[in-house]
């Protein structure tokens, strides 16, 4: 057996010896967190099938849970770090083309860290711990966003920022008032607890808690900063906050409203909150002309359709969400690599400026088509499977307002498929009499090769989603049977 | 006069809290925000505080004999906001230099006139 | 002994409000600095010595410093 | 307007604040972790000072994470700093007066030491590893303001830095390789109340000290030489 406390060990001692190795040769620095996801992918690949016949716990420093801080690598804590190495591992097989310019050295720090703080949240049982992690996690996307320090990119970090700031507060107030009235940190012991408070009580530090969480879940109305911060960041760093970082907010949220809380009663609310934010998500994305503005916006989208999805509150709902959620960070990815390279080619970032792609980069195009077909939800792709798992556990519930919502998800996906349309048109159809010889082009290895992998996993899953779903039981199960998340850290 | 020495703590951290937080939502200077997350995050670890204290405790370190395990305070929220200090001053100070650079940039740091970015 | 405790509370609200009233930057920082101090002096009366150390030495010197540093380099007045 | 939303936003979370506080009486939480810490800390751990044990042993893996969110921001912030790619080399400044100058030079090692002190005595007395390197790190301070002209060595304080986390984390990990857990106190506990007890404890917090302090350092030296 392989600890789990590595999954964080690694990645952390790596990015704090990068400064060492830069003394050495800068040169050999971005293989650093190509090294550190690696391990951390073969680890999690490892540890999978082992947590899933029983949950593996880690006590730090040797002393039992409710006491010392514990991990918890449960199914769906090793399904999100998988889920986080391998994006992170074929972003970063990206970045080694892709950043250039200016203090890279700290670039790889930084998204080491990143995806270190996102581990570690994914993985502790300690509600004080998490906050630590998720702090790193903001605080080095805070600095990624503003990477090419111009105009855009310091305006939207400094929005970000306090946004952010503002959200960590309001958790660390929750965790305060938690502390107060139940005198422990530990997330099980919390939740051994939680009925022997009175409700108002209880519930009005959820409320903080998860308005602290929602800033990064991007949940509407918290979700402001978002469009700004994941249009302007570096693409690379696009792909890993729409792909991983706000999935990481709505897993704090809903490890804290199922296994410490239970509150059945809030999930009509969130299916509601779910619904508005996909629709304005959409809406917002439709009219955009700037390609990764609209991606950002479909983000927004994509995380209400995932909220909605959990908050059906079946093991058919939950399955589909985190079905959702795998694809989303796989199609979201793909979209935001290949965007890039192509604002790298043309260096504009508007649509109209895409015209005539589908010759000049082939290959690039067809891997953008996928992602985009996926995230519509056309058939042979991921995003097919989701989006019918999704539909399907929402009507077998009997209840009609799930239902009505239902059908305004519908709607709103044939707004996608509207604008995803209308992008990979302008990359196929237009510009053809173009006079200008449009040379064909090959792009570079480090970025074919991610964007090649990432198109596979999409049809592959899409072709056989069994196996997926069948993968993502276990960590709906694990959601919807707290008790037995209770009873295994506390006997 | 009973209720207000029981609460007088709770009243100065939730003061602070909520002076931050409409610093925070009021204010158009970007500096004065920043100044706003710092007087929030005092308050917040003075609440922190407060919620571990126990009456007539002592401080929980045993450096003298005779001192009983009993009546200390709860040592747990001093390592939490030994934590959420660092944590604070970590945030601030970025902040502050992305204010630094956002002057170089525009000029001014009224929150209002930067608005290159629509939503 | 209550009595002082009152008084220190509302000189630090005190702070707080001038910190966000002050039209001068530079005194704003120096107010949010007083209430750190005052925080720290709570902090012992509350019996975490460790804390009011950390805060005495983070969040009213090192902070200030960091904020007046800021201040300097952009603007002092705020419009 | 936008006043008067803030005012009745905030009232609604102060009305709500008010309700969990009359559940959280002041000054009579008995809690059972903190409890629990204050009668088994000295033996389990061998610190007297039952803060230090919790923050570096009991909840060892918080530390951890909040030294790298200071190394975050510092490298961030050394990131947003220097984007600009062209640092101006020397800022020019006025010399202080010799009796400034002086005056730092003198305070300068005592400051440090005071720092060193205390986070090498974390253990026994307040204070540790956060404060001491915090001390440090304002002697730092003191010297940019007072005697303009000297920097740090970045070299040095990067490989401090470094060497910093990777004890603390080497640490942790020598546990683990002993068969126990990841930051086990594997170290025999000595006698209570002595500078050479509670195993671990005082070689992470003097980790943690220099880290802190190289980076808090690093922080204000990027500040200060930026460009205005």
């Amino acid at each position: 057996m392989v600890n789990p406390v590595l999954l964080i060990i690694i990645p952390l001692g790596l990015a704090l010896l990068i400064p060492l190795f830069g003394f050495i040769s800068v040169k050999i620095l971005k293989y650093i967190p190509f090294l550190a996801l690696f391990s951390n992918l073969i680890i999690s690949l490892k540890l999978l099938p082992e947590v899933y016949r029983e949950v593996i716990h880690v006590s730090i420093g040797g002393f039992i849970p409710p006491f010392g801080i514990n991990l918890v690598a449960g199914p769906l804590g090793i399904m999100f770090t998988t889920l986080i190495a391998l994006v992170g591992f074929l972003v970063s097989v990206y970045a080694t083309g892709y950043i250039k310019e200016g203090s890279e050295e700290k670039y790889h720090i930084l998204y080491l860290l990143l995806l270190t703080g996102a581990t570690g949240v994914v993985l502790t049982g300690d509600i004080f711990n998490l906050f630590v992690f998720y702090e790193i996690l903001c605080i080095s996307s805070y600095s990624l966003v503003a990477y090419f320090g111009d105009k855009a990119g310091i305006e939207s970090a400094v929005k970000y920022l306090i946004q952010g700031a503002l959200g960590s507060s309001f958790i660390l107030i929750g965790i305060g008032f938690l502390y107060g009235l139940f005198g422990t940190l530990n997330m099980a012991d919390i939740a051994a607890n939680i009925s022997s408070a009175g409700t108002l009580p209880v519930f009005i530090p959820l409320v903080f808690l998860i308005t602290g969480f929602g800033v990064e879940a991007a949940i509407f109305p918290l979700n402001s900063w978002l469009p700004d911060a994941h249009s302007s960041a570096p693409s690379s760093i696009s792909a890993i906050l729409s792909g991983l970082a706000i999935e990481i907010g709505l897993y704090a949220i809903v490890r804290i409203v199922f296994t410490v809380y239970d509150a059945s009663g809030m999930f009509s609310f969130f299916l509601l909150l779910g619904v508005i934010t996909l629709v304005i998500g959409e809406l917002c994305a439709f009219s955009q002309e700037n390609i990764k503005r609209m991606l950002a916006f479909s983000s927004i989208g994509q995380i209400g359709l995932i909220t909605f999805a959990i908050f059906i509150g079946s093991a058919e709902g939950i399955t589909g969400g985190l079905f959702q959620l795998v694809g989303h960070s796989f199609g979201k990815a793909l979209l935001f690599l290949t965007a890039g390279y192509m604002i790298y080619e043309t260096g504009s970032t508007n649509i109209s400026s895409f015209e005539g792609m589908g010759k000049k980069l082939p290959y690039t195009s067809l891997a953008f088509t996928v992602g985009a077909f996926s995230l519509i939800g056309l058939p042979p792709f991921m995003g097919f499977p989701g989006k019918f798992l999704i539909v399907k556990a929402a009507l077998t519930e009997q209840d009609i307002i799930i239902n009505m919502l239902i059908a305004i998800i519908l709607i709103a996906s044939i707004i996608e498929a509207a604008y995803f349309f209308k992008v990979v048109q302008v990359i196929y159809f237009k510009g053809e009499s173009g006079s200008m010889s449009r040379k064909r082009k090959t792009a570079p290895l480090s970025v074919l090769i991610p964007v090649f992998i990432f198109a596979g996993l999409i049809i592959f899953t899409g072709i056989y989603p069994k196996l997926l779903a069948e993968v993502l039981e276990q960590p709906a199960l694990e959601l919807l049977h707290r008790v037995d998340y209770i009873k295994s850290v506390i006997p | 006069m009973n209720i207000i020495n029981d609460y007088i703590y709770y009243f100065g951290a939730f003061s602070l809290i909520f002076i931050g937080l409409y610093i925070v939502l009021v204010k158009k200077n970007l500096i004065k925000v920043i100044i706003g997350l710092s007087i929030l995050d005092t308050g917040i670890n003075l609440f922190l505080i407060t919620v571990g204290y126990k009456k007539g405790g002592t401080a929980p370190i045993f450096s003298e004999p005779g001192l009983q395990a009993s009546e200390m305070v709860d040592p747990v929220p001093q390592a939490m906001v030994l934590t959420a200090i660092v944590i604070g001053v970590a945030v601030l100070a970025l902040a502050l230099s992305l204010s630094v650079r956002l002057y170089k940039h525009y000029g001014t740091l009224n929150l209002r006139k930067i608005k290159e970015l629509k939503w | 002994m209550e009595i002082i405790v009152i008084i220190i509370v509302l000189l630090m609200i005190i702070s707080a409000v001038a910190a966000s009233i002050f039209k001068d930057l530079m005194n704003a920082v120096i107010a949010s600095c007083i209430v750190s101090l005052i925080a720290a002096i709570l902090f012992f009366l509350l019996h975490a010595p460790d804390v009011a150390m950390a805060e005495a030495a983070i969040g009213a010197a090192l902070v200030t410093g960091v904020f007046v540093i800021a201040v300097k380099k952009t603007k002092r007045f705020e419009e | 307007m936008r006043k008067l939303t803030a005012v009745i936003l905030l009232m609604i979370i102060a009305a709500g604040t008010a309700y969990v506080l009359a559940e959280i009486p002041f000054g009579s939480t008995q809690t059972k972790i903190g409890d629990y810490f204050n009668k088994n800390g000295v033996e389990e751990t061998g610190a007297v000072n039952i803060v230090t044990s919790v923050v570096v042993n009991y909840r060892g893996l918080d530390t951890l994470g909040e030294i790298t969110v200071l190394l975050t921001a510092a490298i961030g912030l050394g990131m947003v700093l220097d984007s600009s790619g062209k640092r101006k080399d020397v800022v020019k400044r006025e010399p202080a007066s010799l009796i400034v100058y002086t005056g730092c030079r003198f305070l300068f090692p005592v400051i440090m030491l005071t720092g060193f002190y205390i986070f090498i005595h974390g253990h026994l007395t307040p204070g540790g590893g956060f404060q001491g390197g915090a001390i440090a790190a304002s002697g730092f301070l003191l010297m940019y303001l007072g005697c303009s002209g000297k920097r740090i060595n970045t070299r040095v304080s990067t490989v401090t830095e470094v060497l910093g986390g990777i004890i603390f984390i080497g640490i942790g990990l020598a546990g683990l390789i002993l068969g126990h857990d990841f930051l086990f106190n594997f170290l025999p506990k000595g006698e209570p109340n002595t500078l050479f007890s509670s195993g671990i404890i005082p070689l992470i917090y003097v980790a943690v000290g220099f880290k802190v302090g190289s980076e808090l350092a690093g922080i204000i030296d990027n500040l200060m030489e930026t460009g205005e």
